[in-house]
């Protein structure tokens, strides 16, 4: 049973991130262009490319988890831009603030970590609630069932992100059927029902390599 | 692929900034760090700088106008820290107004600048400009053609030298007055996408369109020019609330692959229909202000004038592609 | 049909025509009998009249550069009467200087008028411009961007007084240091016929374009910006046999529905390149001075200066597209 | 056996002529877009709309056929423009002159109208040949199989029309394999080869108006 994730843990989640991304790249692009402008998978491969790039100059050794996720943060604010730069930018750097100076993490402050990611990009989108077709609907579920399994006393990181990762999931295919409230999609109205959304999708895509990190590790055991 | 006159995908935008720098040292000079465009000529210590973004907005960079444009890639807001490096290259005693497009990524990543650049102890503030009609909801419109206007009027009233608070004032003024509407008969492509942005029919219209190659609000059947003129100003009309006698400014533009041809016809009609309401048209600019790419079709912005606007609009500006050096005097012929 | 911003194919031009007049009435004049555009105030009797044709020279009709443009329907020359009827209007004693493009129609409509206005004693010369270096054979070149390049040197030369054989003189010195290449990566439609006039794979380039949409001298695969500026400006540069340290004008630009952004990557380019050559870029204009209705693509002239070219070259002119009113004087601060 | 036509013949051929050219507008201008650009069948169209447009303005009676061919002429050369407004204005207007004043003429004087109708062709648009891939090419040998006609001392103009018109078909049908050497074709170079000129097209449909409303004469007896 997985019950903390390292320094080293969180460095290879992200940088298979960039990967999963790089490989969804045109996949979220096209999503964004029926619904939006159609940059959303190049926005964030932009961003994750740089964050890769950044990470490995960094003393992983010497680094906690809080600086990995910071510098995330800083590359995502730096190069991705449009929406998804400052909203990304901020659920990373609410994670690294939590995280900050701990080189190993524990389900609860995971958690918190989350929590706090999905508040900041609550803040910055301008109070964006679930049901608005954002990428909230992905993270809000997310964080809600991680804490429903972080209360009843559980330390197994993989069940509870199992489960939090479905939770994600169908947040993120219920997106489908809304009518967007934020964001450029907006703009569509009720042209923007029968479409996925582009952030959610790249949302789920995040946490799902998180969690299949996270298996990988369990069943090596 | 679609075939671009670019190189590399992804390198447009900073390609194109360097084409420009190029071709006009003596009014912008690239950031090349940031892809950032600033003046290239000293300003006074007691001029409010006023900073803008989008790569389009380079254009706009100079006396009478913009002090900085800071360009995102291609469709992009540009990011918190560039924005931030712009404000603090430009920043003055007499402080920064940053020209926000009311596009969810703009505005998060340039007010966060602006708070940044205030917790670093720079005067600065924003306006937000939110022009386009064709969205009901007046908090969700969008910013297009009538940032030009702002940046040229508020650029006129920086340039004399006003505080921060009336450079603000006015520029709030412009938006206040200001409305736009787009439509577009042909799609347009990211170039890193190499992807259509939509697809359109062979007699349809997408209206109520953005600048980023957006879909529209509503797809319509295609209708002549005429026909889209007077829909188009009724829209604009009707919110703004113009009346008999109003005067105003028009800005009558394709979308960036629309034909010179096309843009004179469209603004033929929009102006007989503009004046068919009783309405005096000061002046107009028929052009490319605001464009998306190859996109053909047409744009239509109306300012309501006071004499404080009229004045502002017509001063002195000496940009890339706005050059008022004041009426010429012709030689004298009898 | 092919969706365009305008109202019953046919009339497009007259409506463009009608449009330009609307916004310009300070410098053109259009005569609703033969679609002629004139300059709207008066010239001096000791001036040379400039006259050319094509809806695109409207926008050169202005102090400085024409004093009328015959426009005929979309891509096809102006008629031999209504050619005749502009030569009149703007005739002085001083004469006319007919400028013609150098395509069969042009040619023939142009020099039927010059030799009726001859006969009915007009003092009138003419010029023919071949500048496209596409095309093989000297005499049979087309008239393209180097046209509005003799508007402007020539017409300058026009308003200081100077006599028909020197304004000609000059007018012949661009043709014979100035040359042309288009490319078009999509075709374009005529209104009336409602088809493109060409069809063009996804990475294929017509090379070798006229203006009036057909298609190129020959049909190339799809290479980038930086691989087309370089065998175009080589193609002029052999053959105005530029050497280095020779100063040049250029002219980029777009064919029409080409967007700002890829004109300045391709200025970029082309910019970049000429100057690779040891050649010194005296100025440029970067824009749509010559277009093919929609077509997205890309021209490059290059005209070799002298002293003469270059004074007047950058002599005042104010047209609807040209506007020159001289240095800007910036406030100055310290 | 038909052996003249007067001012009301070539009255109502004019008016044939702009029939059969909107009914080819499209077809002609198919053929100039393939080598030109595609402005043909509408230029003609142009032209002979408000040439019949003219005639009928004209008392007929009072007309001569000098006068019908030289308002064609002037209406041709007022709004046709391009290539083909000069040429057909040049065309209709050495025609007029040597028709001048007659109400009536013979396979001789018929043949040195289109004799001068072609010289007028070859001379505005710089001493145009045979084999350059224009009109000429439809005019030329119609214009010599008339004057071949004529010289046999025949004043059959049905039977002189039919043979001149079977060698202007031909001519027309030469042009696809010609490398254009005059007007817009020609900076096609050999790209010019495998498509029929769109001029000579509507020289032969001129031609076999001509022809077909002589033959609909003859059998009306
Ligand atoms: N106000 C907001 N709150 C939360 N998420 C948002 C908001 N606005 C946009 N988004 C998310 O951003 C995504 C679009 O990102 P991207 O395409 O990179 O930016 P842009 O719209 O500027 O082109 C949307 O699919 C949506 O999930
Ligand atoms: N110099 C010439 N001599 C004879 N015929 C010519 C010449 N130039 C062009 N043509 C004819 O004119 C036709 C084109 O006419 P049109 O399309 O109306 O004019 P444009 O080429 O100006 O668009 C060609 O197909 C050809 O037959
Ligand atoms: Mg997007
Ligand atoms: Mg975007
Ligand atoms: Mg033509
Ligand atoms: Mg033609």
């Amino acid at each position: 049973m997985i019950t903390s994730l390292n320094t080293s843990d969180i460095y290879t989640i992200i940088v298979r991130v960039a990967d999963v991304i790089v490989r969804n790249k045109d996949y979220l692009t096209q999503l964004d262009a029926a619904i939006g402008d159609g940059d959303h998978g190049i926005n964030m491969d932009r961003g994750f490319e740089l964050a890769v790039e950044r990470l490995k100059q960094l003393d992983i050794n010497n680094s906690d988890i809080g600086t990995i996720l910071m510098t995330v943060a800083n590359a995502l604010l730096e190069v991705v831009g449009g929406a998804a730069g400052p909203l990304y930018g901020m659920f990373f750097m609410n994670m690294a603030t939590v995280a900050s100076g701990k080189k190993e993490v524990d389900l609860q402050t995971l958690t918190t970590m989350f929590e706090q990611g999905l508040r900041g990009v609550q803040d910055i989108g301008g109070g964006t609630q679930p049901g608005e077709k954002t990428m909230v609907d992905t993270l809000y579920p997310f964080v809600e069932e991680l804490k429903k399994q972080a209360a009843s006393n559980s330390n197994d990181i993989a069940l509870a992100f199992a489960n939090a990762l479905k939770a994600a999931e169908n947040g993120m295919i219920a997106t489908i059927n809304m009518i967007a409230k934020k964001g450029r999609a907006s703009y569509l109205g009720p042209r923007s029902v029968g479409h996925q959304d582009p952030g959610a999708t790249s949302s789920y895509l995040i946490l799902k390599t998180f969690y299949d990190y996270i298996k990988e590790k369990e069943s090596k055991g | 692929m679609i075939k671009k006159l670019i190189n590399t995908p992804g390198e447009e935008v900073r390609e194109m900034l360097e084409g420009m720098a190029l071709a006009f040292p003596e009014i912008i000079r690239l950031d090349p760090q940031w892809n950032n465009v600033y003046r290239a000529y000293k300003k006074p210590s007691y001029k409010v700088a006023l900073v803008s973004g989008e790569p389009a907005h380079a254009g706009y960079v100079g006396y009478g106008m913009l002090d900085a444009a800071a360009a995102g890639a291609t469709f992009t807001s540009p990011t918190v820290p560039q924005v931030l490096a712009a404000i603090k290259e430009v920043a003055t005693e007499a402080g920064v107004l940053v020209i926000i497009k009311n596009y969810s990524g703009d505005v998060m990543n340039f007010t966060s600048a602006v708070k940044m650049a205030q917790a670093q102890g720079i005067k600065v503030d924003y306006v937000v400009v939110n022009d386009d009609v064709s969205i009901a909801e007046k908090e969700k419109r969008r910013g297009t053609t009538i940032t030009v206007l702002v940046h040229k009027i508020a650029g006129a009233a920086a340039e004399e030298g006003w505080s921060l608070s009336e450079v603000k004032r006015v520029a709030q003024k412009v938006i206040d007055n200001g409305r736009d509407i787009g439509v577009a008969l042909t799609p347009c492509s990211v170039p890193a996408a190499g992807k259509y942005t939509f697809e359109l029919g062979p007699d349809e219209i997408e209206f109520g369109i953005g600048i980023h190659g957006e879909p529209g609000v509503q797809r319509i059947k295609y209708i002549q020019s005429k026909d889209l003129a007077k829909i188009m100003v009724d829209k604009i009309a009707e919110d703004l609330g113009l009346k008999k006698g109003d005067e105003v400014f028009l800005v009558v533009q394709g979308t960036g692959g629309t034909p010179y041809m096309e843009k004179f016809v469209f603004y033929r009609d929009v102006r007989k229909y503009v004046e068919s309401l009783g309405l005096k048209v000061f002046g107009s600019w028929i052009g490319e202000f605001m464009t998306s790419l190859e996109m053909q079709g047409g744009r239509v912005a109306i300012l309501r004038l006071d004499e404080e606007l009229k004045r502002l609009l017509t001063a002195p500006a000496y940009t890339i592609a706005v050059r008022i050096t004041g009426p010429m005097t012709l030689p004298v012929v009898t």
